[in-house]
């Protein structure tokens, strides 16, 4: 039997098996958050969610519009003031995985949310880099989830917002107390991870339906592949299911005032 | 001690045209009905800092009170861009504003330090990150322990700061729960400071460590019912994700703008 | 995830021989039944940190535990000197035990650092003050944007982290109350942590912005009722400012010591 | 109408006026807190008084026999976390006035509870600089308070824990951000303030019945009188009775369990 579903669902329900059980996450907002309620709601129960509005341990029934949703505060452990999050939380080292979303990634994994174009005279502003810098630095390591786009998906950023591996994949060698950075990337076409020597993003998995041209001309860059190269497993009817009505609850909360 | 004042006043005597300026609450208890109250009282050249500069400085920025923003996320969550922002940023319109972008981190210890009375804030930060080579306000200090670089960047110290909170007692202590994001820190951070409230009661009913801002701190009180709308208020009323979501249309065009502006902060607090 | 352990075995296997251990509570909630524990297991050559040593340090330097003392306030509160402490600095007894000492501000602020993963802590202190001079571990650096002299120490990392508190829940979360201090800093600073409660509950029952630390970020939690006796558990029982005043007499002599640990501590837990 | 009272009352009355009414005032325990808590229940019901265990606003109806009493927290505003007392409230230039013991004290001002001889091989160990020495520089003032002796008033301390104006009265010359220090001393024989020029301590005030060589015998060094030596008006009636309740009240609940 083969189950119909979008390339978007197969990409929040790959992201969110990327998590496991137990696993203490730090959240970014859209696709991440998403993905990691997915991962609480199917087979990851005891995945411990942390917003940066300062929201620990939170398990909402709705998904957040913004990063301080009162559902949010409502449904944690408890609720710290925001340096604390960043200072204790974050930066102590309490967070094994930061899950990111973002603009523009390139082939190590470097992200820009800041702007396309020049700094001082922008093509497109966009919102900047809000917590993902020190998320990407002081996380035991990092999950991207964005759809693919050789808008999104270019060979250097414009900007480095965030540090990936950096402009040369060196940008993590010898510096003390850093994270393992973005270990992975789920996209609506596949899975890549950072090659272990030069840490340029490669393409480990490919999605059910999915060609390597679809990969390839959707990547700003010569991307290349695993030499095992996987097939992503399907979604489950039952992670479909939840995705669905987590999905449409949210839609009907967000509609009202 | 807290002076109980009306929104008007409080505004007025505050918050001068040239000032640094906080209005702060990250996401929850945005302090709107003070800001709609800045924009009426025609403030201008402001530097306004904010972590999420949100819809509250999109209107205050399109209304030409600002000069200056500093901010670590610019957007409108969940729904897109801050067209006034970027308008102002891109274009120059309503006037010319100048930015300096931070990450969350460095301005949430930004705030921490301004309350802490100290000149920096010290943190493990901006590592790899290009900001630094745009916001000369960065800078690495060595641990003198363990050789460590470690970012530093100035405390934030507004002239003042505003901010929403629950409720008030009758002596002017402040009741904040929920999300507090920087609140208490924008409070003591700044030289003055202006809280505005949902209610006063006799009695906060506070446990024994919540987050309780004593009325020697603050420096005016203000009742402004709903005034977190369309930003909530835990306890009190939820956040109009509509609104937000119907900004993005409002905000996007100039003329859309300056009617919503008119109909809904200067003829309506005109009716005041 | 905290495990549920017995005190005995949360201690046995997280407190070993020459591990730099903080059991913290400031006057409220001081961990006395772990103390004993580790003075009962013979636990030996500890690198002992709180802000103020109390009772229990004074009981476990007289046991012998310990090989230094890093502190600010070594004394009986109201009461008098730590005759236990005395009598080790001043001329070895039970065994020789070094001593590092700073201020209250300094401590508090080691301890946020260490919470923060921070290898230092910032803050205006020390100034004008001798204890730079017999503690090599103060330093101070400059502000690198106003050129101000800050005093620096290095934040403080313990091996284990040792408090007591009100509550978990069958999770392993649990509630700080009241006179919080720097333990929720103490636990987030170590290595490993064990929390001793005095009950387990369904629920904690705690308003939004409570302290409580998650269970995921504590090694092991552990039941001792009346704990923290002859200190106090806000909500559950009062200090023995009495027990204070009598450990005067108690602890100023050797054998009047070794009597009451004999008793108290040796064959009491025997007994269990 | 002449009332009976002991030099203690006297010194605790004293001190106690120093406090106006709605200063921020950074209590140590013992004589400052019985002089501070005085205050609050005579001249000064509005005074605010903060303990360094986090307790913002407190009222005790007892005198705390330590500084962390339960009682201290239960009458207080809100109680913060202690690095949150000193970082935010402290530093953070909310106090007026801290209120401190010592056991040791010099000409100018600096304060010993460190130690008596060498710090290596110490004759008598003190408790050590608990708060004292960034309450002193980190308060807008300071009130000392202490009794009147020969072993305490002293030349040079042994140890400077805590900075009144240095060993040469030049310690707080230039320093940024530091508070006005000692602007008095009240003991049981007489107020103390430092000389606007050098910063010796200069007795102002000699308490009724005092006589000028009582206060040269119990001080350490050739201490000074003011050109317009005044003196201490006594206490009133309301005050002692006042004072010796609060004494009654606390020493009733410090001898039950």
């Amino acid at each position: 039997m083969s189950l119909e579903y979008t390339s978007s669902e197969m990409m929040s329900v790959t992201a969110a098996r990327a998590l496991e059980n137990g696993m203490t996450c730090f959240v970014g907002i859209g696709l991440p958050s998403e993905a990691a309620n997915l991962a609480r709601l199917t087979h990851a129960p005891e995945v411990v969610l942390i917003y940066e509005s300062g929201t620990l341990q939170t398990k909402p029934d709705i998904l957040p519009l913004s990063i301080g949703d009162g559902e949010l505060c409502e449904s944690a452990l408890t609720t710290v003031a925001v340096p604390e999050m960043f200072r204790y939380w974050l930066q102590g080292g309490k967070v094994d995985v930061g899950f990111l979303g973002t603009a523009q990634i390139d082939r190590f994994a470097n992200l820009n949310t800041t702007l396309i174009g020049d700094y001082k005279a922008p093509k497109v502003r966009l919102p900047g880099g809000g917590g993902a810098p020190e998320i990407a630095t002081n996380a035991g390591e990092v999950f991207i989830t964005l759809k693919h786009s050789k808008r999104a998906f270019v060979k250097d950023v414009d900007f480095v917002t965030t540090l990936g591996f950096g402009r040369d994949g060196k940008g993590r060698d010898n510096v003390p107390n850093i994270g393992k950075g973005p270990t992975r990337v789920i996209t609506d076409l596949c899975v890549m991870k950072p090659d272990p020597e030069t840490k340029e993003l490669v393409v480990v998995s490919l999605h059910p339906g999915v060609t390597r041209e679809e990969v390839i001309d959707a990547t700003g860059w010569d991307i290349r592949f695993a030499e095992q190269l996987e097939s992503t497993p399907e979604p489950s009817e039952n992670e479909l299911t939840i995705l669905r009505e987590l999905k449409a609850r949210t839609e009907r909360a967000h509609a009202g005032e | 001690m807290a002076e109980f004042l009306s929104l008007h006043d409080a505004v007025a005597r505050y918050v001068q045209d040239g000032a640094t300026v906080a209005m702060e609450g990250f996401t929850h208890l945005i302090p709107f009905a003070a800001g709609h109250e800045v924009i009426w009282q025609k403030k201008r050249d402001l530097t306004l800092i904010r972590m999420t500069p949100d819809i509250i400085y999109d209107q205050m920025i399109g209304a030409g009170c600002a000069k200056k923003v500093i901010f670590s996320w610019g957007g409108n969550p969940g729904v897109g861009s801050l067209h006034r922002l970027r308008d102002a940023v891109e274009k120059g319109w309503p006037c010319k504003i100048e930015i300096l972008e931070h990450s969350h981190a460095a301005m949430a210890c930004a705030f921490e330090a301004g309350a802490a009375g100290l000149p920096l804030a010290v943190f493990r930060g901006y590592i790899g990150s290009e900001l630094p080579s745009v916001n000369d306000q960065i800078k690495f200090i060595e641990c003198p322990f363990t050789g460590e670089r470690l970012a530093a960047v100035p405390s934030v110290r507004p002239d003042v700061s505003i901010i929403h909170a629950q409720r008030a007692d009758r002596q002017g202590n402040v009741l904040v729960e929920g999300i507090v994001g920087v609140q208490k820190e924008a409070v003591l951070a700044a030289k003055h400071s202006i809280v505005t409230v949902e209610e006063i009661v006799d009695d906060l009913n506070a446990h024994p460590n919540a987050c309780v801002i004593p009325s020697w701190a603050i420096s005016a009180v203000a009742v402004a019912e709903k005034g977190a709308l369309p930003s909530y208020t835990h306890g009190y009323y939820g956040r109009s994700n509509r609104f937000y979501k119907e900004w993005d249309a409002i905000a996007r065009d100039r003329d859309t703008f300056t009617q919503w502006l008119d109909e809904n902060v200067y003829r309506k607090e005109e009716k005041r």
